[in-house]
């Protein structure tokens, strides 16, 4: 399989991809960065997303619980910042993503859902201060790769 | 350090007063409009909450220091002074039921600047121990931590390595002899980090020379929601620091409220100097590119779009015709809702009562108002520019199950931006 | 005096015929606002009258009463009057002076004790009784004594009604109205300066005819004294439309025009002029151009001034403005320099506010 | 103490010592607000103040629709009191030639009858003002005892001037000589309570429009 060497080929590829098969891919994304957040619905919402034949109004009450847990999750102004919980709120992002429907966002689910999980990723390095730069990027490649391929 | 007692809040009413002040309570005539001007009287119908009556401690002061019969009753001891268990009776009143909107400005017939009065009430208040709890947090890690949420640099360098990865060009930070430099809110930087890719895509595409500070990316000044001068101008001087080391053209003011009000009105009256520099609100300089014929989009959002007028950036900061100017640019199906621009209802949370728990119930009763506006005119979704707005705007929609999203205008602006160049290509 | 004869007999005597009578009690009916139907009564009553012995005492007065009285057009009516009544005394109009003239007087009321008609006119002096004597007696004990006797009395012009002009400030002479001196006797106030003479006649002969006739609260017949000359006043829709004489030359004037800013009073004046008019119904003080001075109402001179209009402030409001609003500088630069002191104070005491000192207990 | 001395004592001494608190009263308060002064504005201005100031004195006599729909009543009645007052104190011949006399200023009056009628009506909506303030539950919340002694003050004149016009009960120079005491307490009154707003509303809405033009906002 080609590989992937930048975001814009990764852009490339994702928004190719129609969009049933962006929401599975969408869902892989988010899947890995899913212990991040202890928000039980986004996990459902995920199974949802990871669904291919899941009906339309399946995906539209997914959608909107995943806009409740995003909601609870995001942080308030003024309150102390929690990156971890930050990080939550992301994967919660992601994962409305992965399942509104194509259009309603410029760009592809698959492609904001990626981001949000690594602006996930990104709150959790900032939590325990680590640098794992590129490291969440080349981790969505080879979830890609592995999708195309299998 | 003393600490907040009765006196020193005594005392900063008695330096807050002046001509204004007192020109506003000798006119007025107790008609009760601003009460029907004001969210938080309107959707709770209490009476308390009518503007005026929330600065009574402060007239009361007035009356007795500044006028005539005032000080002879004062004293004699026949007008008592005011007492510390008044002030935490009007606590909640000056804190929890005033954003700090301006709408009972606009309104009053006598033309009493009533926001101009709570601004310099909550001087008094806060000396005195009379700030709410969250506020005074919220305070305290903006000068500590440098962020009112705690955000510090190296969370908002990943949130930049991030966003670089995803436009593909690097965002400057600390450029010296950038044009601008521009600030963000922690708003921004923790719920919505895609508006810095946004700008970055923006003045990369229209060739913008911009920076971030390190040492200054904080836009928001908790002081003067707080009412402390003297901890706003701390903040406030940061940021001036910052734009002078850099050598900046002007200062950006983000997608934020109060941080414009703060920035741009009361900065340099706060550390007592005009600044070196201009301030100006990103919406303005988005609005400077399209008459520049710099800024170019492509494609129109088909869905019906409305505009929530932010009340400190424009019926308090004069940002209102830049706004429409740049929708139009994008949007087809635009359409005002009622009381809009200057006149527009405030959505809630501003002015601190975002950050004081204690406000939360009203705060959300008083989002009713916004409610009522949007059901006039039942958008597809409500564009604003202001990232507290925006949370408390989706708090609302959610808790009255109304399926709104809350879009960024900067952000709509840019995923309309044409002739996107290509990002080269960045090594792997 | 033949006083046992009735007035119908003295007529008859004189030659006056019934039908002179009767016209003559129409007048009078019409006069005093009466129905027609009160002819025949006022006739059977002045019929029967007996002729009441009248008195007439002038005590500090211009004798301008009794020259109105005189100058009344009817003169029929007044010779009437006079042979109705019996004049007993009035020292301008009486033949006999001197002691005859008082011992008619003291006679008449000796005969007709509680009977007899006082009719006075001219304010009584009471700072010095020497001020006004008739045969050496003062006003004041002639008016005691006389009064004593009558009936009723009559006032006739301002001086007797108010105390008139010699009651104006500063009023040496102590002068006072009957009714201020006498107190229980009935009293009719025939006020003006002088009264109309048809008025004067009037109310004398409703008084022959029905006794003390309705009064408003200042003692006038209200047949005469009920309306203002305002209420009656032929300029009226001049002063509804706003029209007015700014002067007694002007273009105003000439179109005779309200006169309310020339200073009249007649919104304020209680009197028949406007409507019985004077010399025989020729014209009155308004129609000649001149404002109302108000002489039918109490101090009319004091009322500050013919030429001012009644409700305008008399003082000189535009010093007072002047003198005021340099006080009021002077006290208001002053408290200023006393509150910017107590706020410069303030600022001196600030405490400078960091993040410690927000937390009660912090 | 007759009719008539009574009205020259009100005319006289009263009224001159009426003048003079009004004047000083009014200075003062005046000079007791603008002598606290104002900070500068360091900041660069956007519009003009000064533009502003003077925009807002006249702009803000007429509401914006949203507001006058929330407050028809305070502003209708308040609108028709206040045009009444001004139409009858100021177009009034007899009031005219009291300014007149202390002003030395005069201008055209209005027919007399149409001057009477407003003064029915200046009466009715100051009923419907006293009505609202103690029905509505916001101005009866702020109301105290100076709001309603002021509104007492405020229609006496009205009612005493109709009665004088009138001359209905006591004779006209005591009817007269009451309607212009009332006056006088209105004079004595106005510096020290909310009447005073009839200036200082001017310096408001100058600062207000001052403070919202120098940001460029129409307030």
């Amino acid at each position: 399989m080609t590989e992937i060497r930048n975001d814009f080929e990764f852009r490339q590829k994702l928004d190719s991809l129609e969009p049933a098969r962006q929401r599975t891919l969408a869902a892989r994304f988010v899947e890995s960065v899913l212990p991040l957040c202890d928000d039980e619905r986004v996990s459902r919402v995920v199974k949802v997303a990871a669904n291919p034949h899941a009906s339309a109004d399946e995906l539209a009450t997914a959608l909107h619980t995943a806009k409740v847990a995003i909601i609870d999750s995001h942080a308030r102004c003024g309150a102390e910042c929690d990156w971890k919980d930050q990080a939550g709120y992301f994967v919660a992002r992601a994962a409305a993503a992965a399942v509104s429907p194509a259009g309603q966002m410029a760009g592809g689910s698959a492609w904001h859902a990626a981001m949000s999980s690594r602006m996930a990723e990104t709150c959790r390095s900032i939590d325990t201060a680590e640098d794992n730069a590129g490291q969440a990027r080349k981790q969505q490649y080879r979830i890609l790769s592995e999708y195309l391929t299998a | 350090m003393s600490g907040p007692t009765l006196a020193r809040g005594l005392n900063a009413f008695k330096e807050q007063i002046d001509a204004p002040t007192a020109s506003f309570f000798s006119s007025c005539v107790h008609c009760g409009m601003c009460a029907e001007a004001c969210l938080f009287f309107t959707e709770t119908r209490d009476p308390k909450y009518t503007p005026i009556y929330k600065l009574e401690p402060l007239r009361k002061v007035w009356w007795q220091e500044y006028t005539f019969w005032g000080k002879l009753a004062s004293t004699v001891g026949l007008s008592k002074p005011v007492t510390d268990a008044e002030l935490t009776e009007w606590e909640t009143l000056v804190y929890d039921s005033c954003t700090m909107c301006g709408r009972c400005t606009m309104v009053c017939p006598v033309g009493n600047d009533i926001t101009y009065m709570i601004r310099k009430m909550r001087e008094g208040m806060a000396a005195s121990g009379h700030a709410p709890p969250g506020l005074i947090g919220a305070t305290q890690r903006a000068v500590t931590i440098g962020s009112p949420m705690g955000v510090k640099y190296p969370a908002l360098e990943a949130q930049i390595r991030h966003t670089e990865e995803e436009i593909g060009f690097s965002i400057p930070v600390d450029v010296v002899g950038a044009d601008y430099l521009c600030t963000l809110s922690s708003m921004e930087i923790m719920n919505f980090p895609e508006y810095i890719g946004a700008i970055a895509r923006i003045f990369h595409e229209t060739g913008v020379s911009w920076t971030i500070s390190s040492e200054a990316f904080e836009a928001t000044n908790s002081g003067i929601q707080i009412g402390v001068s003297e901890i706003a101008a701390v903040l406030v001087e940061r940021i001036v620091k910052a734009a002078e080391k850099l050598k900046v053209k002007a200062v950006i003011s983000p997608e934020c409220g109060h941080a414009y009000m703060a920035i741009r009105w009361e900065g340099p009256n706060l550390i007592g100097r005009p600044y070196s520099f201009k301030v100006v609100h990103i919406l303005e300089v988005l609005d400077e590119l399209r008459k520049a014929g710099k800024l170019r989009t492509t494609g129109k959002e088909s869905r019906r779009l409305t505009y929530h007028d932010p009340c400190q950036i424009s019926r308090r900061g004069g940002v209102y015709e830049q706004p429409r100017n740049l929708l139009k640019m994008v949007a087809e199906n635009f359409v005002e809702m009622p009381d809009t621009g200057i006149m527009n209802w405030c959505c809630g949370a501003g002015g601190g009562v975002s950050a004081n728990e204690r406000a939360e119930v009203l705060k959300m009763k008083a989002f009713k108002r916004k409610k009522a506006q949007l059901d006039a005119v039942a958008p597809d979704a409500l564009v604003t520019a202001c990232a507290n707005c925006r949370i408390q705007l989706e708090e609302g929609l959610e808790e009255n199950h109304m399926d709104i999203p809350v879009i960024s205008l900067t952000e709509t602006i840019a995923e309309h931006l044409a002739g996107e160049t290509h990002p080269e290509a960045r090594p792997s | 005096m033949k006083t046992d004869q009735t007035l119908g007999e003295r007529l008859r005597q004189q030659g006056i015929s019934r039908r002179g009578f009767l016209k003559f009690c129409a007048a009078t009916a019409s006069l005093l606002a009466l129905p027609p139907g009160m002819v025949p009564v006022i006739a059977a009553a002045l019929e029967k009258a007996r002729r009441p012995s009248v008195i007439w005492l002038s005590f500090q007065e211009c004798t301008g009463c009794t020259e109105s009285l005189t100058r009344s057009d009817a003169a029929s009516v007044e010779d009437l009057i006079f042979n109705t009544i019996s004049l007993d005394y009035h020292h301008t109009l009486q033949a006999a002076s001197g002691t005859g003239a008082e011992d008619a007087r003291e006679s008449a009321m000796k005969e007709n004790w509680g009977k007899y008609v006082l009719v006075v006119d001219g304010s009584i002096p009471t700072a010095n009784p020497g001020y006004s004597t008739i045969a050496g007696i003062s006003n004041v004990d002639m008016l005691m004594e006389a009064a004593a006797g009558a009936a009723a009395i009559v006032a006739i012009g301002s001086c007797a009604s108010f105390g008139g002009i010699p009651h104006a400030r500063p009023n040496p002479t102590g002068a006072v109205s009957v009714s201020d001196l006498i107190k229980d006797k009935p009293i009719i106030n025939v006020s003006g300066c002088p009264p109309i003479p048809v008025v004067i006649t009037g109310v004398l002969t409703h008084f022959l005819t029905f006794g003390i006739p309705e009064l408003d609260e200042l003692h006038r017949p209200k047949a005469f004294y009920g309306k203002s000359i305002h209420d009656r006043c032929y300029r009226r829709p001049f002063y509804d439309k706003g029209l007015f004489a700014e002067s007694f030359d002007d273009e105003g004037a000439k179109k005779g025009w309200c006169l309310y800013k020339l200073g009249c009073k007649g919104p304020t004046t209680y009197n028949a002029c406007a409507t019985t008019k004077w010399n025989q119904g020729t014209s009155f003080p308004i129609q000649s151009g001149h404002p109302c001075l108000g002489c039918s109402e109490p101090d009319f001179w004091d009322a500050g001034g013919f030429y001012h209009a009644l409700s305008i402030p008399t003082g000189d409001t535009a010093q007072t403005v002047l003198y005021g609003a340099a006080a009021g500088v002077g006290a208001g630069v002053a408290l200023g320099a006393l509150y910017r002191a107590g706020k410069a104070h303030a600022v001196h005491q600030h405490e400078k506010v960091t993040i410690n000192d927000l937390e009660k207990g912090g | 103490m007759t009719e008539t001395e009574f009205l020259l004592w009100v005319r006289g001494p009263a009224f001159q010592i009426a003048t003079v608190i009004f004047v000083v009263g009014s200075i003062v308060r005046i000079l007791e607000i603008m002598i606290l002064g104002r900070k500068p504005n360091l900041a660069e201005a956007r519009g003009s103040a000064v533009a502003g100031g003077l925009r807002t004195i006249i702009t803000r006599s007429w509401p914006d629709r949203g507001t006058f729909k929330r407050s028809a009543v305070t502003l209708v009645s308040g609108y028709v009191f206040h045009a009444g007052l001004f139409v009858t104190i100021l177009l009034f011949a007899p009031h005219i030639l009291v300014i007149d006399e202390v002003l030395g200023i005069s201008w055209p009056a209005l027919p007399t009858p149409l001057v009477d009628a407003t003064t029915v009506i200046t009466i009715i909506a100051l009923v419907v003002v006293l009505l609202h303030r103690i029905k509505d539950p916001v101005l009866r919340f702020l109301s105290r005892f100076q709001d309603y002694f002021v509104w007492f003050l405020t229609i006496l004149p009205v009612i005493t001037g109709y009665v004088a016009f009138h001359r209905i009960g006591l004779p006209p120079p005591t009817l007269i000589a009451i309607h212009i005491l009332s006056v006088e307490l209105l004079m004595i009154a106005f510096p020290f309570t909310k009447l005073a707003h009839a200036f200082t509303l001017f310096i408001s809405r100058w600062y207000n429009g001052a403070i919202a033009g120098y940001r460029g906002v129409n307030s």
